[in-house]
């Protein structure tokens, strides 16, 4: 539970991020459910402590990596808000330049260089990312976010063992929500414990109660402070759930998959409720001043995306090369 | 005859061949998702069960080994990919074992497994959701490939998939699934390698691929209006494909336009470009035009996406080229 | 090490099939070395006891996958000899037709349906055959035979998953030889622990001395049981050594491996030797003649695999595509 | 000048880079052993230490994945396949990662990764170990290819695909590693998609790819001793490709073959000879013929290795047909 170590300006930012992150994507719910947002949205709704946990424990040198479902990575490594709406609304201003939507995030500027929807791919990518760290002898995490699903990719396995091996300053950080799209982890695979999957390397492995921002936060920060002291790589699986369907707006309960009863006792689980319930033990006040701050800050970049220029159709042609690389 | 939608006629195929061939069965991601098939695999688990009908984990590569696996035994499986760009982390089993294993041993052990890949482009996916690449696997002697572009041949090559003792590559595309037509309710086989003629013509010759097959026919009612008449062939299978039939249009009408859902440099319109010049090189009137995206990735804002995609406007501009036609209003514009 | 409860004759049969390979590969290595074998041949000598102890414990029916190193595994499944000389030099009556060479291998007749080189390719394969036994509710059992760098493979691991998940009568037979070409393992992962290989996935792992013919046989009898028994798919890591290089008739030792000082210490724990040690001490005789009669059958072989003729010009398109496919 | 060796050539190459340049290093499977790489990479881990000659695990797709996020992060790698068979465990890395990157984020991050693949064909080695499937890589956007045949090539186009800021998958073939030739000292970068003319002429256009281009060398040479006057074309970079060079030369000659050491059926040929015969499709005045592999896996066997491989013989042969020259002796006996 909420550690009382922890000061209230520590809980108050992670409340924060988390209201954020929780705000902005049921805002993105509402875009999905009008027809105003036509790529495919995937919430981490009800995910947010990992992101915010994570993300607490990093500095903006580090890198983040992630797939379709990282609105919430985006958000707490500090991607902004109106570049995610534009970017979803398929705005020349958005985060991507328009040409990624919901699935395809990028934030060089804070260490997102960019997510995939393709399944477990940027998790070599994400210990490539340390190889060069490591290399250069630099003092930079990068941090893999991905589903239980992606543990069903080989890849996955092959890179846990390279980093392993060249002892990459990377984090595993497993996202287990339970399902991938429709199936439950029973359907795919025989045993429960995700938090294993890196044994076979000798990776060290951490189950965390997804849904404690402060529980994920301590395991990332034991898992970065591992990492820069050369001791290479970490796993952590947080053990989470998402409330809305695998994509777009609605419960999943429409499509068959059959979670009602998993769905409610996992709401009582709320991450955000459970920080705040600490802070209103501690007296704290004008959460709702907060919470409408964060509100306007949302109803400010969504409008500002919305006026925001669409991408020229005559340009669909850029990009496809680059004439000389970008900094970095 | 019943009327049947594209999925429809997918869903039937594999309906009945499930019914009738113990050996068949389905593999992949997304069976039990109406996210992934559409409604091209609807309820198929609840009438053959979850044991014929198997959803897997997210193993692209295993999933396409063991089908290919339990093909070389003796069955019959579809190993089935909801985007074509997933199937890309399956290319080992796909091009390096199933594609060689008669060739390898001579003939020995037959690899009669059919892979089946959807096409699913557009809503803004962008680039990893949304590839068409089919050429890639026409390039690969040992495969067949096939692209229906209607339902009664999904239907038909469905069939005629399974039948084939080789690996076949049956990629269907979801901007067609509500395209309806007449498929008649017994089962029946599509033959792989030809090509179906859809119009009669005798100015320009149209041959289209999958998606593009259907628009070349919309291409063609549009240059009819102009007074131009044009004959439409639907390619139907990639690989073999129907050489004899193309090129025998081809040197009738003396000009050709290619309509690929592909990109262009080395896509599938290369391959029947390249034959059509030079088979019928007497007899062409006019450079063999290819339609097809650019060699560049998909984009995912609407506006981008309405530029990258072509369709039958740019079939029957192409068209008026070859018959140097002043270009149409609209394209002008 | 050799038990007492074995029958003299079910020594003998595993001695004489050990010997065979054995004496085959020594045939194979000096047509190498005098270059009349030109395909790449990869030697298992020193390692013929995990084929013959696994193929003990296999009826015909049982199919058996290899990789690029499966002399061994295709002669103690019963494939001919002589299909095995003529594959080798490429003639019209080798095993595969001369299509393949020493790393494509096929005798259907005894359940050997495609050896092939691509590393790891032919594990999921394996796991397919054990579908569709499964499915068809047939008695039969796939082995997979792998090395250990095969397990560098991300294709080996989903394959464990949905072995695991669907209880395939499927054994995976890591041949543990120490090396990946030029590698040691431990320039390849950080820990000496592949019988764990299968442990995230629930499937029960057994190390065993790989040079122990009746170690492996019955590593491999109870991992049939369990697997006809419908309890799923098991995991054999068998500790062995190849005693030439990783591929051709030499030891590595001229290419920069430094494996001399190993080499010498397994060279003393032949698997052959150990088993003729028990027969000796039983006081079986006749085993010089018993050793003549396979040279001479290798002998003949031989011969008849050279006076064969090499595949017509001609036909190099045939079989791209069959016609029909084979009864199976 | 020097004389290198290709192998020699390819090895300075990566000896230079990594010299220059801290960014590089090269991370594959056999890069310290001489099965894999030949003498093209010989001692490199000895000179530059194995942590910047990464040997890895059988592993493609993280090795290539590692790669590409160390390009990603600003790094300048080169990943290493010793066949190209093996790559193909790497597509989606490649395919779908390192050539969408930058179009997916709208250029924000480069992804300068070059990708080095390796044909290494005959020896009896068979349908996995002898692929040569650039064509595959040169239909998808975003990625560039590049296929030296000549030592000064080798190194040069090495050295600029480290420059580029793209992923560019550069092909060499264990068959010209002995072929020898000139190469400066000096650090220099041979422009990527710019061919080179490697014999004027008048008769007839051979553009060639890889080995194939060497192969053309040798057939212009047997031509001329028939009075055949033949321009040679080294394409070296399969993408972009130089149209301007190849389609003049088509148009003055009014002949062309296309040699290409991969599959015919949708290969890097079909192309280049729709593209030389619709652009110069008033010039033409043979139809383009195509030199080739067969639609077939390699074999393995002696006697079905040399029917299968093409070679300088082929290709005079298809410029005599081209110029409906009666065909040589050889060829018809
Ligand atoms: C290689 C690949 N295969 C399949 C898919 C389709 N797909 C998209 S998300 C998803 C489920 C992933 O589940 P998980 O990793 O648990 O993440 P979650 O959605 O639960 O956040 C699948 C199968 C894909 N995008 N990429
Ligand atoms: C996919 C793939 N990558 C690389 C190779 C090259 N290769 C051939 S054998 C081998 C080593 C395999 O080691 P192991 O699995 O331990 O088998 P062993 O040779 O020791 O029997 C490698 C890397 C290959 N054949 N296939
Ligand atoms: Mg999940
Ligand atoms: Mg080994």
């Amino acid at each position: 539970m909420i550690h009382e170590t922890y000061s209230t300006n520590w809980l108050l930012a992670r409340w924060e991020t988390m209201t954020r992150i929780r705000r902005a994507e049921e805002a993105i719910a509402q875009m999905v459910e009008r027809g105003e947002a036509r790529c495919p949205c995937h919430l981490a709704i009800g995910q947010e402590a990992v992101a915010a946990g994570v993300c607490a424990a990093l500095t903006r040198r580090d890198s983040v990596w992630g797939g379709h479902r990282s609105h919430g990575h985006y958000l707490a490594k500090g991607g902004s808000l109106e570049g995610l709406f534009a970017e979803i609304l398929g705005k020349e201003t958005g985060c991507s330049g328009g040409r990624g939507g919901s699935m395809h995030l990028a934030a060089p500027e804070v260490g997102i260089l960019g997510t995939v929807p393709i399944v477990a791919a940027t998790v070599p990518l994400a210990a490539g990312a340390a190889f060069a760290y490591r290399m250069r002898g630099e003092d930079r995490v990068a941090v893999s976010f991905f589903g239980d699903g992606a543990l069903e990719e080989g890849a996955l396995h092959e890179t846990m063992n390279a980093a392993a091996l060249y002892r990459l300053p990377v984090i595993f950080i497993c996202e287990n929500n339970l399902y991938s799209s429709h199936l439950h982890w029973s359907e795919r695979r025989v045993a429960d414990n995700l938090d294993k999957a890196g044994e076979f390397h000798s990776i060290p492995g951490d189950r965390v109660d997804g849904n404690d921002v402060v529980a994920v936060y301590e395991a990332a920060l034991a898992a970065a402070g591992r990492a820069r002291a050369g001791e290479g790589p970490s796993l952590i699986e947080c053990r989470t759930f998402r409330w809305r369907g695998h994509v777009g707006a609605s419960y999943d309960l429409d499509v068959g998959v059959k979670r009602r009863g998993e769905l409610s006792q996992w709401i009582e689980r709320d991450p955000i409720a459970r920080v705040q319930a600490a802070l209103s033990r501690r007296f704290v006040r004008g959460m709702d001043e907060r919470r409408a701050e964060i509100d306007r800050e949302i109803q400010g970049a969504l409008e500002a995306a919305r006026r925001a220029p669409s991408p020229p159709p005559g340009r669909v042609l850029e990009h496809v090369w680059q004439e000389a690389a970008c900094a970095r | 005859m019943r009327t049947l939608s594209y999925a429809q006629a997918i869903r039937e195929a594999h309906a009945q061949l499930l019914a009738s061939d113990a050996r068949v069965f389905v593999i992949g991601q997304g069976l039990w998702s109406p996210w992934y098939a559409g409604s091209s695999l609807e309820d198929l688990d609840q009438e053959f069960s979850c044991a014929r009908m198997v959803d897997t984990p997210v193993s692209e590569s295993a999933a396409s080994g063991l089908a290919l696996g339990a093909a070389l035994a003796g069955m019959r499986p579809i190993v089935f990919h909801p985007r074509m760009d997933f199937m890309l982390l399956a290319l080992d089993p796909i091009v390096n074992q199933a594609a060689n294993w008669s060739y390898m041993f001579a003939g020995q052990v037959s690899a009669p497994l059919v892979v089946r890949a959807v096409v699913n482009r557009g809503g803004e996916q962008g680039a990893q959701h949304s590839q068409a690449v089919h050429a890639m696997f026409m390039h690969v002697p040992g495969l067949k490939v096939v692209m229906p572009s209607t339902p009664y041949d999904a239907k038909g090559l469905l069939i005629a998939a399974i039948e084939d003792p080789n690996p076949v590559l049956y990629i269907d595309d979801r901007w067609l699934y509500g395209a309806t037509g007449p498929v008649p309710e017994a089962m029946y086989q599509v033959p792989i390698g030809r090509a179906a003629l859809r119009r009669k013509g005798s100015d320009v010759t149209l041959v289209g691929i999958s998606f593009m097959a259907a628009e070349a026919v919309k291409a063609a009612e549009t240059l009819a209006g102009e007074g131009i008449d044009a004959e439409v062939i639907d390619l139907r299978s990639l690989k073999p494909w129907d050489q004899e039939m193309v090129i025998e249009s081809a040197q009738k009408t003396g000009r050709a336009v290619v309509a690929d859902p592909g990109w262009r440099t080395a896509g599938a319109s290369a391959e029947i470009a390249a034959e059509i010049s030079a088979q019928a090189f007497r007899e062409l009137r006019a450079p063999v035009e290819r339609v097809t995206l650019p060699d560049a990735p998909a984009p995912t804002s609407r506006t981008e996406e309405r530029a990258y995609y072509p369709g039958a406007a740019d079939i029957a501009e192409a068209a008026r080229r070859t018959l140097k036609r002043p270009a149409s209003k609209e394209a002008a514009a």
